[in-house]
């Protein structure tokens, strides 16, 4: 997925003059995770560049840079430094536009590593998407292929208003191929990336990868099981939800961040919203737990299991 | 550093004019007499519409007020010295810098009317950022804007405003040093009006807060925020190193809040009446239009011409604001995506019914 | 409320010689909202102190002062101010505890001013809990009463772990007569505040006292509403949400926060859980839009309104 | 500001030893032989145990390591002049400063190996703060527990480490200024390493770091960092003054990160080789030792025990550290809330089964 990302950046930067690209070690060095790889070089240092390790300071040059007609696609290095730049995220980047009546575009792409599952040091493992999905003026992403990625990436930043693509690290090294191409479905759109009948499994990530596994595993016990990888957590597609809620009536949903007030919490209101009268079982949720995310040793306790994830889908096909 | 602006010793603030308004150094800052006229002409204007907006609050047409009485010189000093093409990002107090950059005021005040947020006016044709509240956040903007700027290979300068209390925030921090790592043309301008709600500067940081730009390798000075022409000068040669392409340059003007806070603020509860009697003293107003009617570049019946012109005015945005109206229901929903998503879009139905 | 959270702050002062009190403008001014009002001058200014305009710089210190063993009660004058501090607030003061494994309390009680209906400024009406709400580590409580106030933050200042109180702005003028006492509900207990039994209305912070109102205008049409304080929005009370959904078999969950992501989707989730199978309805959620908080003119049409808690309950009542 | 630290002229760094080990200033820095071999032995162990931790990482042992050679002397000798009731707030490079507080390397190394957080050791014990990741936020928790301390009437110190690159963060400007306006007894350690993972400091600011100093009141001192006794010295200073009451120093230990960011990290993909070869010439260790041997302070027997010392202890580290075992799943509830709230001991069920 690493290389799919660092495409779509090299084919925005090719394709609008007015990008730019530039966060904490993005430059010469080309990314902790590589994504932004050989995109100095081929493009200069006025378009690509390091920054100072100021997270709220590049996020907030990103919104003057918008007033001065530039597309910025900024990397904050790891999920848990995005959080410095939260008072301008929240207060600038997601309310300016409205504040202006719309006379600037907050065109701004905000890449950032997140989730666990590398085994990597504390701060290293957050899933911040309920912090940036609940914030109104925010589009977020989080892709869960190469190909997702790729397209995602180039449509956030194709994208008038300022969108959170939240890159799983766990499937950065993933090995996939396949063209990319950047058109097919657009943020806000979720995808159904299996069929099934008994049980709609929701996911986004790198828990798309588990979920997969646990509907094999379920397959075996004939639960045929749906997946949804969501692609878009602002906005959810209500449309794929309801339907799939609607026809097969039991859905479990799966995210690596804590229970409380997670996106899981989101989707189960909206399908009861949307689908109540066809739900068999309350909706499932196999989350991360109320706790912060563990040490290395910890991670595969904390982290939704295919075990968990088929256990919740029992659980509920049984209800 | 050699160009670095010359600054008084210490803490002394480089100052042209004496608070009775005589010359104390070089007065010609290079302006013509109908700019010195025009630079009393804004102050007049307004502080005189500062006091309406006061009244204006007293009588609910406006929310909560913050006044900048006293601090005229400071602002109009500075903006006066912009080029067309600069670019401004202001706190929530500078009213008299817009009114210089030629934002309506009507507009600029259908912020404190309640009526929308700090952006009523066309920022980019003003050139004259939104309103900005959470403290010094406009200033990573401003950097941002002035790289742009510089990509353009426009040399067109960024200034930002912010107080004293402002300085003690991360933001400010990391804005200028950006600033002078990448040598933005930029200026920062820091209006230390002594307090930041109840607490007074000395207890806000033991520095001075001009000498902050040495750290981060570039140029600061202090000034004498109350000595319309010391401001300017100042701001003048900040905006041309700028332009020359040297990079940033932190201008403190000292300068001090007559007022409370806000209209919502209780100056008495934490501070002596007589330090806003001894502050009276150096009042900028006074002290320039001594200095033109001495000099022969104003007479009183040109001071007398922008009272009037300062009273009519201030009624006509009087008027203005008062006839402002509530927005439209649907913008709380038209203005918060350019590509608003069709559940945000099923949303907006249900709250318009 | 105001004059509660004074007392409070004074009693607690008065019990604890570790307690500290401080934040910008707490001191020799008594706070914006005046609930720091006298405190420095009964306790001194090594107790009760301004601070520089430094919401990160503050919470971080608290947590210093932690480990100097002091208990630090900081203001954050406005929600939308309390951001700068978030990464603070989410890296360390949330996961300390675990970090060091159980040999420092956190024991920091972080005040806010919050929620809208004060025809505020822009940052100035914002409902930050999901944010607090959905990390782990921390606890939030919303008081809605002066009692509920009194006591909420005695406890949160007594609490070993570290307390956001999230005090409604719009209830600091209320007048309210009474005893304050520090005993009764504690965090995580959520309190039935008027008896019903054709639906469940939960509301927290300034909306109780509109949902009370709703509730009133519902008993004239033989709809008796039950009404639910949440009081603790982390931890959640199970308990009473459990019981009420069984008894009522309807529930409706009123805030000012945006809806997506918001504290109701937590609700919601959890009472589909707990309580599905005496669901008459899904439940409803009348919320503030998926919008910046608007200017104060427009105020009227974010805020849940009495008549939007009525038709909804009406609407769950007739589902 | 009358004692400000004496400092070179323009960057020049305060310097007692040239790096071949010759003293170019007062050498007397008021330690015994003993104690002046004290360093040495520290510095070699530390060398040493950092190599080990580099070869347990390719060895599968532990995650991620930062290495931290060529900043021995920088950590050694400011922690070696702390008191008993200091406290350090360290980053995550501060190895060889823990070994000198006495933290335990198995315990620490936890928090490397995965096992635990930042703080597997006992912080107050230690008075070693717990490991910190997120840039600069350890500035904050120092400020605050140097006003804890004085609030009690101590008169320990409190010291932050912090790297070039942290300098960036706004919470190195908040905590500086809370420092310096509450003239906190506190002394701010800056390792200037060069570089910021990718990041060469000349890119991360304009300034010069210990010039930041000024602009909140309080002295700052550029010192070589490979020095040992200047560095021991320069932290004495900071402490004396701080315990004194006359607030906090700013220290910038000039210094070199011979090797990558961490073991994840590449070097070369950013870096001449030539640069860290040009590095080690200035070698911390081996300038002290020269220095050591030449005065007859120390002679090879000495150093030799040092090294066998060093290598016994590797060994015994790295036995410790191999026999970590994962902690206890339970944990990952256990030490979250002092008092957990019962939904929280429902979810601790679900979990553990
Ligand atoms: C991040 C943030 N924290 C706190 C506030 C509340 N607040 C509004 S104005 C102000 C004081 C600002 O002082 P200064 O920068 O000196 O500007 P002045 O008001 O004197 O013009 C404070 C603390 C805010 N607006 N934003
Ligand atoms: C808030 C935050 N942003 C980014 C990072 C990623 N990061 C880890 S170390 C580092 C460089 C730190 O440089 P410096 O302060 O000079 O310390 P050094 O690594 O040289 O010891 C960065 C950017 C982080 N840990 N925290
Ligand atoms: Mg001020
Ligand atoms: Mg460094």
């Amino acid at each position: 997925m690493s290389g799919a990302l660092n495409r779509a950046l090299y084919d925005a930067l090719a394709e609008d003059p007015r990008v730019l690209v530039f966060g904490e070690d993005v430059g010469r060095s080309g990314g902790v995770f590589r994504v932004t790889d050989g995109l100095q070089a081929e493009y200069g240092e006025a378009r690509v560049f390091d920054t100072p390790i100021s997270e709220a300071g590049i996020a907030g040059a990103a919104v003057g840079l918008c007033f001065a007609g530039w597309r910025p696609v900024v990397e904050m290095q790891f999920d848990a430094f995005s959080y410095p730049a939260m008072e301008q995220v929240v207060d600038h980047v997601a309310k300016m536009r409205m504040r202006v009546r719309g006379r600037v575009d907050l065109s701004i792409t905000l890449r950032i590593p997140a989730f666990g599952g590398i085994k990597g040091k504390e701060h290293h493992g957050e899933s911040p998407e309920t912090y940036y999905a609940h914030t109104a003026g925010l589009k977020v992403v989080a892709p869960s292929s190469a190909l997702d990625a790729y397209r995602l990436l180039r449509q956030a930043i194709a994208d008038p208003d300022p969108v959170i693509v939240l890159e799983p690290k766990a499937r950065y090294w993933s090995k996939e191929s396949g063209e990319l191409a950047n058109d097919g479905p657009g943020i806000g759109d979720a995808r159904v990336l299996r069929d099934g009948e008994t049980v709609t499994l929701v996911a986004y990530g790198a828990m798309v990868t588990r979920v997969l596994d646990a509907a094999a595993v379920l397959a075996e016990e004939a639960i045929t099981a749906r997946v949804v990888d969501l692609r878009s957590l602002s906005p959810l597609d209500d449309g794929v939800l309801e339907r799939c809620a609607r026809e097969t009536g039991r859905v479990v949903v799966v995210h690596e961040a804590p229970r409380s007030v997670g996106l899981g919490a989101e989707v189960a209101a909206r399908i009861m919203e949307l689908a109540f009268d066809h739900l068999q079982a309350p909706v499932a949720r196999v989350t991360g737990w109320d706790t912060p995310y563990p040490p290395a040793s910890l991670e595969p306790l904390y982290l939704p299991s295919v075990e968990r994830i088929c256990d919740a889908a029992r659980k509920v096909v049984a209800y | 550093m050699s160009d670095v602006p010359e600054h008084g010793a210490g803490t002394e603030p480089v100052r042209i004019l004496a608070p009775d308004g005589s010359p104390v150094g070089d007065a010609d800052v290079g302006l013509s007499p109908e700019e010195l006229r025009a630079l009393l002409r804004w102050m007049v204007l307004a502080r005189r519409l500062d006091r309406e907006c006061i009244a204006l609050q007293r009588q609910g047409e406006l929310t909560v007020y913050p006044g900048f009485e006293g601090q005229e010189a400071a602002q109009v000093g500075s903006a006066f010295a912009l080029g067309q093409l600069d670019f401004v990002w202001p706190t929530f107090r500078e009213l008299a810098a817009a009114l210089v950059r030629g934002v309506d005021a009507v507009q600029y005040l259908q912020y404190h009317r309640g009526t929308w947020h700090g952006g009523p006016y066309d920022p980019r044709a003003t050139r004259f950022g939104p309103i900005c509240i959470p403290i010094a956040t406009q200033l990573p903007h401003a950097a941002g804007y002035a790289l742009g700027q510089r990509l353009d290979g426009t040399n067109a300068v960024t200034i930002a405003y912010f107080g004293d209390g402002s300085t003690s925030e991360g933001d400010f921090h990391e804005a200028a040093n950006l600033a002078g790592v990448w040598r933005l043309p930029m200026v920062l301008f820091c209006q230390n009006n002594g307090w930041a709600i109840s607490l007074p500067s000395s207890e806000q940081t033991a520095g001075e807060i001009w000498r902050r730009a040495e750290g981060y390798g570039f140029p600061g000075v202090r000034v004498d925020g109350n000595d319309v022409l010391a401001v300017h000068r100042a701001t003048e040669r900040a905006l041309e190193r700028a332009r020359r392409g040297d990079g940033p340059t932190l201008i403190e003007a000292m300068t001090y809040r007559i007022g409370a806070h806000s209209t919502a603020d209780d100056a008495s509860r934490y501070r002596d009446d007589a330090e806003v009697e001894h502050a009276r003293v150096t009042d900028p107003i006074m002290r320039f239009r001594n200095w033109l009617l001495a000099t022969g570049i104003a007479d009183d019946r040109f001071v007398m011409a922008c009272d009037e012109e300062a009273e009519t005015y201030a009624l006509e945005v009087r008027a203005g604001v008062i006839a402002t109206p509530a927005p439209p229901a649907d913008w709380m929903f038209d203005w918060v995506y350019a590509a608003p998503p069709s559940s945000f879009e099923r949303q907006r139905a249900e709250a318009l019914g």
